[in-house]
């Protein structure tokens, strides 16, 4: 970290509770953004940060009070505009973790055009997306996220839209690093998390967040316990993609179309199963991943979908700003006022 | 060209206005840009105002394709550019039709006859050719055969007839040199540096100019070259300037001056993009230009970069502006140092994209929920916006908040000589830093109302902003009936407080004058040069011009009431008047022509004279 | 609930305020509504002032998580929602401590006993239980186990104990319905309605209710109950209406007064979301309700369905009417009609979500880019909305240009008994399509100025348009000078001829009164009722209300000058203030306090009368 | 067309020239958009559209002015919202094809979110991006389809930007109908114009077009005659992917990765080629083709890439108003003063 006013901080390491801002927090009891704070302030510590490393930005809505509750920077901006207000930040302190936390109605509805163009430029921003599929904030209208057919106060007769793919949409925007996780997942969470915060560029976690209040039961086919094995796609990088409360069964391609196989009936069929590749350069194999979910008759895959390696933005700004400097000698008042076609009157 | 005077007769002037007029592809900007700077060069003063159509290059031969570039220059102090030309160059017949009505009785037009063909003269709707059917009695008209001319010329370069036609604004930038007297040596110059990867293009360009500069010399045509003597300019160091490249260089200065590095984030805008266009040039200043997706991420990116301690700004035009006033009110709430540029252009709507206009005021100062109040200065000719650059950069660090520039596309496009200061004229921009990590609260304030900053990432002050109401002093959130009471007035009386801070309105009157002339922002060249004009007539006046809109400064009600008559001319429909009856409940006599271009200073001199009962004729 | 007033006193009251409060999760609004409704029903005029907090369920028992449901009924007219309860019941410590201020001397409070354990007083921030260490002297306190009274009441319903505490609200309601004397009934159906899905919480609710009502005709704690005699109101029929709804059905009114279906285009934002909410639901009156993915696709939406011939709307509050600027400037331009509708709250930035405000006023005036002119309506009341809606449309059909109707979180979220008028009270609203082909030209215009509207895809009528400057006339593209300056004052004097259609401003004066009072929006009943008081104090006062603002009535500069002192009370920093001081340079009095609350009558009744150079003593 | 006011048309079929507005254009001479603009007014004749049929939308920018050349219907809307008012037109004339021109800044950078969301809702617009990779009418900064590296006025060491590529990002905001041509291929822009026109659902179709003033010669590679060939996969479904002046190469897939294979050496993999498939719901294929170009070492491919069935938005919406007001019964305003908890006082 280089900063110009370095003070003397402590070189203990930092324990969850030291990145509590110690502000009471508001959201409602059971909402699923309390295990997204507290596995944050976890994995923060686990990192090694110091408090005033992580920058924290976000929108508006029940999850963009995030940062009120860090104890380290944090700025609550306007609705939508958390991706570029981050951009700013992140292009002026290139050294600091950037995180941007942000609702389905915030980042995807009002704010969709900065998330793509934060996606593209892989301006380096960590961008956790509390997916409730509902806009909580403002008491329960339908979000770009909410399935088709759903009855909320904005659609008494069901939505007509489709809904956003994240992950696609994330994808199609050319995201280095696109994940999914969800709120009752600690340790799943917390990996995300880590490896969010190690990837260098633009990481995308699409997190599925339980709102207590207004649409409350939205993830139980891959949260409660009795069912999410049957319905969750655990992708472990380099391994075959297996999934079953027995692990028994497998997803193979059909075309371009996954398929879920039994393997204790067909236990041969094993060695012909999706391997995951999170580098896969194409996004291909991540795209497949995107298509699948519960609805389809597949599993929801949870973990990485794609992580490959790009100059961020970042780098690509200060990098010219270093060699244009390099070449024409740093700036100064002098030289600016006496560049260009000059000429003296005595 | 240090070549004698000949034989041909010198005739003296102290001040002459060209309009260089054709198809946009013709390169009317460049031959006036170019005629400019060597005027410049030979030490007159000038002013300029390029004038050209929203497409890029409509149908050739159009009127509503014609691109056109006047230019004022003088021996004496010039500060409009000049409200009807003496000399046109047309080079079609609609850069004729378009400009006819504008010009001075007796106004000497060269035309590029050439053009005036069958095809020519439909496309700009004559019926029958100008330059042959006596219409034009009243005016001067050198016929000259600029294509053929130019294609003779080139005939050797080896170009196509097509190419060596793009050189013919160069023949007549070359003839306009001869007959004003000036050298064709900066030109040269410019062009081997400009064609450098195509040498064809400067061996082409050179030959034109020449051609041009001999032909004027050589033909019989012109009896008389003009001279027009050189300015006599406060010594020192000079360089002919647009307001958007003072404007650009402002806020390098201002990074230098305040000692933070400068962050742009904008998003491309008529007549706005130039500012990002020549801050991108200045990376080995540490300046970091980001060209948003839109307005609104160009100005919650400089949000962002604001919070982590940089000099932040972003700029705009009209449209742009609406887009942000969202955020801007985030930046008021956060307390937050940013300067937003507004280049100013005919409205509403799209409106006239790149056409001039002051009807912005108004949405400045009220565009935006709630109570937000921010601070607004407006640059009033080209080269003041390098100070008004520095001065909002200096106000929004020193009080912590937003602060909107004016300026408009009259003086953003135009230039004028700028003397360049010394260093040791511009004045530091002192920064203030929360110091204490025990004491810290984000909203704990100064004797001006100011808030600390601690940008983020510095170690020990770690806190937390944002758009909902703030506690007093700690900054939490809180949405208590009386803090919000207390937090609008304070925000109201820390912007209130900065009339502590700026310079008082400058009166230049008459004694015994009872009326005062007053303008804000690019009209100040046009209403000098009126209330000049004015008081050579006999009459008594005052005048002043507000470069502070907001707060006023401390002197105005005074001054106002001081005066019997107020006169306020703008191009708009009565915004500054609106602000300060409202104010001091005064009258005001308007003057609103909004006509997409600066004021011409002798309709000023009218009105003036009507409202002092004075006789016109 | 017909049973006759058994062995209590029965005390007579001619009004009373009411304050619900508790936890955001303890359906405070819910049983604020439930008494409102009833209470309407019952007959007397009432006023509400729902007050939450901007989270959804904030920690229970804290402060800023209290919920509260203020409601002012009586026997004469009622029009503010009360200045200070006379009864507060409070579920928990936190509501109590959070009202207390506010509650009239004497005042009664109802307390659930149960809650103010140490854990709910530590989350108050009590040191010791006021209901014990005799801080509430001067208050009647009624100590009620509300919790453990529920628990047992339902305890054979199967519910589990959190759910049975769910109930606990209508516990408190059945209390109230007793100690005021209004039906259960009501309620009770309402229940049956609400929960059909779930019968057991239809059982639980009702015993509740009646557990509560029959508690306080058992209980020896109230000696006494109230009557509050139905009021006087004009006959016909009645119905109690929020401001929200209000503007919901006024629009479906307007769609069918004007025979043009209805278009809403429109983001989601506290306090407006409603409006939305309640449209959605009218599908079978051909309403389109399209919930855009941001406020300026809203707008953008409803401008491409009005040039499609809908009648067209978009709603919205402070921040999405900022986003919204740069499209209404389109409309402008355009020439479409389209009614902007801006629910007021708390600023600047996103400010108070949910609390009241007037401070976006000067934003509707002037937040757009280059002259944009936009006539401007406010309601003033929640009833009023319907009509304003009505009369907004009107304006903007019948002359082909957006409109701004502004209400507020007040009276939006507030309710009042509404008399329903008869369809033939409901003057139609005419509307003039382009007729002829031949001589069709879209900017062509009639005697008001307005131009001819073809809904696009009409056939013969085919033409463009779009947001860069309009030739006069025919509307094609024009970048010219006098064109422009034209047209900007044709725009202008379209919008200034709309005062000719609306009505002037209507004065309440006593004879001699050399002092008004003036206002707009939604102070009206409080500024009516504190002009009440100060007449009944013999003062003599005139008092006039803006529903219509931009152009102001035609009158409204001869109504001003005809008193000494104008008195304006604005819940923002003086926004009316500062457009009537620069429009007719008169002083205005102002009194400016900016709570994110309604103001308080009793306020302004002092300000009044010190204005008046009275006593307030 | 259902229409209030309907009066006598004509009969007879229109002309490419019946759709001229007759006013002047504006263009520079050279402009690709001249030919965009010939093309659709041929084919609004060939599809036998009257004039106050297609709807015309636009944003701003060169391609933006449009409208005007169009004797239909126009709307020259603001700098990016042309999707967004077309959604708002589309939902209250459903029977009427809603046209929307855009370019390259107008719908991907400032109009990037609202390009999404008509994609995302399937609002059954036709969108003709002309994409020539830079920003015209403000006099040439880069767009975000410029490619990394360009020198423009904004990017004087070189565009530090990834470009969208626009095909990914409709489908991965799920359109239904993907295509690409060119201006200068005046046939196959026709083609495509007519498929896009027959789609029931939103179209989106990127049109290459060369700026001559400021980014001349961005499209040499799949325009010029002698190489074009060579550089373009033209997209036929049902058809094996074949290319080159003398079809002698094709296209394979090894894993997720599109190869090149010589045919002329390799005869015999001529059925192992990939087949086009426009049907193909999951758009896997489609997002394959995306990341084919001239830079990969692979060939542009022109044409559909994805052309799937969706009921569109508008149809939702209409069907649902229809829905209720069966049910319901047409409301009036006597059943609008009507509803509700209404008590009478005498
Ligand atoms: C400009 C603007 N438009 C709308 C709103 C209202 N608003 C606040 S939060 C929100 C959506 C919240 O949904 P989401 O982002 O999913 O967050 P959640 O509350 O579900 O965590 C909306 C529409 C606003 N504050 N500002
Ligand atoms: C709100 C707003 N921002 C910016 C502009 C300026 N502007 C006009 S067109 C344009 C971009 C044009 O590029 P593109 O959409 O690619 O169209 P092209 O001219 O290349 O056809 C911009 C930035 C504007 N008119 N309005
Ligand atoms: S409303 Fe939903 S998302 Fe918001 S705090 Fe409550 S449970 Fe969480
Ligand atoms: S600038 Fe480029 S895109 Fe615009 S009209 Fe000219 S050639 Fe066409
Ligand atoms: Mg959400
Ligand atoms: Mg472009």
């Amino acid at each position: 970290m280089t900063d110009q006013t370095k003070i003397e901080t402590t070189e203990l390491k930092l324990t969850a509770k030291d990145f509590s801002s110690g502000l009471d927090v508001r959201w409602c009891p059971g909402c699923g953004d309390y295990s997204v704070l507290a596995q944050t302030q976890r994995v923060f510590a686990n990192l090694g940060y110091k408090k005033h490393e992580p920058l924290i930005v976000s929108g508006i809505g029940c999850s963009s009070r995030f940062p009120y509750y860090m104890s380290s920077y944090g700025f609550h901006g306007i609705h939508g505009r958390a991706a570029a207000i981050a951009t700013g930040l992140k292009l002026v302190k290139p050294d600091h973790p950037v995180w941007v936390a942000t609702g389905d109605g915030d980042l995807m509805s009002i704010g969709g055009n900065h998330f793509i163009h934060a996606c593209r430029k892989n301006v380096d921003l960590k961008i956790m997306l509390f997916n409730n599929r509902i806009y909580g904030l403002t008491k329960g209208q339908y979000s770009p996220t909410s399935e088709t057919g759903k009855i909320t106060k904005t659609s008494p007769y069901g939505v007509v839209d489709y809904p956003f793919n994240p992950t696609a949409l994330a994808l199609g925007a050319n995201a280095t690093f696109v994940a999914r996780t969800i709120d009752r997942d600690a340790k799943h969470l917390q990996y995300i998390l880590e490896e969010a915060a190690k990837h260098k560029g633009t990481a995308f976690m699409e997190i599925l967040q339980n709102c207590v209040i207004f649409n409350d039961g939205a993830f139980d086919d891959v949260s409660k316990k009795d069912v999410k094995d049957d319905n969750i796609l655990m992708l472990e990088h380099g391994k075959p993609m297996i999934f079953g409360k027995d692990a028994d069964k497998g997803i193979m391609l059909n075309g371009f179309i996954p398929i879920v196989v039994n393997l204790s009936v067909n236990p041969q069929l094993e060695n012909m199963l999706l391997i995951h590749d999170e580098f896969e350069e194409s996004g291909i194999l991540a795209s497949i991943l995107t298509q699948m979910s519960e609805k389809t008759g597949l599993p929801t895959p949870f973990g990485i979908f794609r992580r490959v390696n790009q100059p961020t933005y970042v780098d690509g700004v200060t990098r010219q700003i270093n060699e244009v400097t390099e070449k024409k000698g740093k700036g100064t008042l002098q030289k600016l006022l006496n560049e260009g076609n000059i000429w003296e009157v005595k | 060209m240090s070549e004698e005077i000949k034989q041909k007769k010198v005739e003296n002037l102290t001040d002459v206005t060209v309009m260089f007029a054709g198809d946009s592809g013709d390169g009317m900007q460049l031959t006036g840009t170019q005629f400019s700077n060597t005027t410049a060069l030979f030490g007159n003063d000038l002013n300029t105002l390029p004038d050209y159509p929203a497409e890029i290059r409509a149908p050739a031969g159009t009127i509503y394709g014609v691109s056109g570039f006047q230019l004022h220059f003088g021996s004496g102090n010039v500060n409009t550019p000049g409200d009807s030309p003496d000399v046109l160059v047309a080079m079609n017949p609609a850069a004729l039709k378009k400009n006819l009505p504008n010009l001075k009785p007796n106004a000497m037009i060269i035309a590029n006859s050439d053009a005036f063909d069958s095809k020519g003269l439909k496309l700009a709707k004559y019926e029958s050719n100008p330059l042959k059917d006596g219409s034009l009695a009243g005016f001067k008209i050198f016929e000259v055969q600029i294509t053929r001319l130019t294609q003779n010329a080139l005939s050797d370069t080896g170009l196509s007839v097509k190419d060596i036609q793009r050189s013919k604004n160069f023949f007549a930038l070359g003839l306009m040199y001869w007959l004003f007297d000036r050298p064709i040596e900066p030109t040269v110059e410019w062009v081997k540096t400009k064609f450098k990867k195509e040498p064809i293009l400067i061996d082409a360009n050179i030959k034109a100019l020449k051609a041009g500069y001999y032909y004027g010399d050589t033909t019989e045509m012109f009896a008389t070259k003009f001279k027009v003597e050189s300015s006599k300019l406060t010594s020192g160091r000079y360089k002919n300037i647009s307001g958007n490249e003072a404007t650009a260089v402002g806020f390098v200065a201002a990074s230098l001056l305040s000692d933070l590095p400068l962050f742009l984030g904008s998003y491309p805008i008529t007549p706005a993009s130039e500012i990002l266009q020549y801050l991108s040039k200045y990376k080995n200043y540490g300046v970091i230009t980001f060209q948003a997706e839109d307005e609104i991420a160009g100005i919650a990116s400089a949000i962002g970069a604001s919070f982590g301690g940089h000099l932040s700004i972003t700029t705009t035009s009209g449209p742009g502006l609406a887009l942000k006033t969202e955020a801007a009110g985030l930046a008021v709430m956060t307390e937050l140092p940013l300067v937003i540029v507004n280049v100013q252009r005919g409205g509403p709507s799209t409106g006239l994209p790149t056409k001039t206009e002051q009807a912005d005021l108004l949405q400045a100062m009220y565009g935006r929920n709630g109570e937000a109040p921010i601070p607004i200065v407006a640059a009033s000719t080209p080269s003041d916006c390098f100070y008004m650059a520095i001065e909002a950069s200096r106000i929004a660090l020193k009080h912590m908040t937003p602060v909107i520039l004016l300026t408009d596309g009259y003086i953003a496009n135009g230039t004028e000589p700028w003397r360049i200061p010394e260093v040791s004229e511009l004045k530091k921009i002192e920064v203030k830093y929360a110091e204490n990590p025990e004491t810290f609260q984000p909203y704990n304030r100064d004797e001006n109302l100011v808030r600390p900053w601690a940008p983020a990432g510095t170690p020990g002050f770690e806190h937390r902003i944002g758009g909902l109401e703030k506690s007093n002093i700690n900054g939490n959130v809180n949405y208590e009936p009386e803090n919000h009471h207390e937090m609008i007035k304070i925000r109201a009386e820390k912007v209130n407080r900065i009339k502590n801070f700026i310079p008082d309105l400058e009166v230049l009157a008459d004694e015994d004058a009872d009326t005062i002339v007053i303008g804000w922002g690019g009209t100040y060249g046009a209403i000098l040069d009126a209330v000049d004009r004015v008081r050579e007539k006999g009459h008594k006046v005052a005048q002043a011009h507000f470069r502070f809109i907001y707060p006023f400064p401390k002197n105005t009600g005074e001054v106002l009431k001081k005066y019997k008559k107020v006169i306020l001319p703008e191009i708009n429909d009565g915004q500054l008047a609106k602000l300060l009856k409202a104010e001091f409940l005064i009258d005001i006599i308007q003057h609103n022509v909004i006509r997409g271009l600066p004021f011409r200073s002798s309709d000023l001199e009218k009105v003036i004279i009507e409202n002092l009962g004075g006789n016109n004729d």
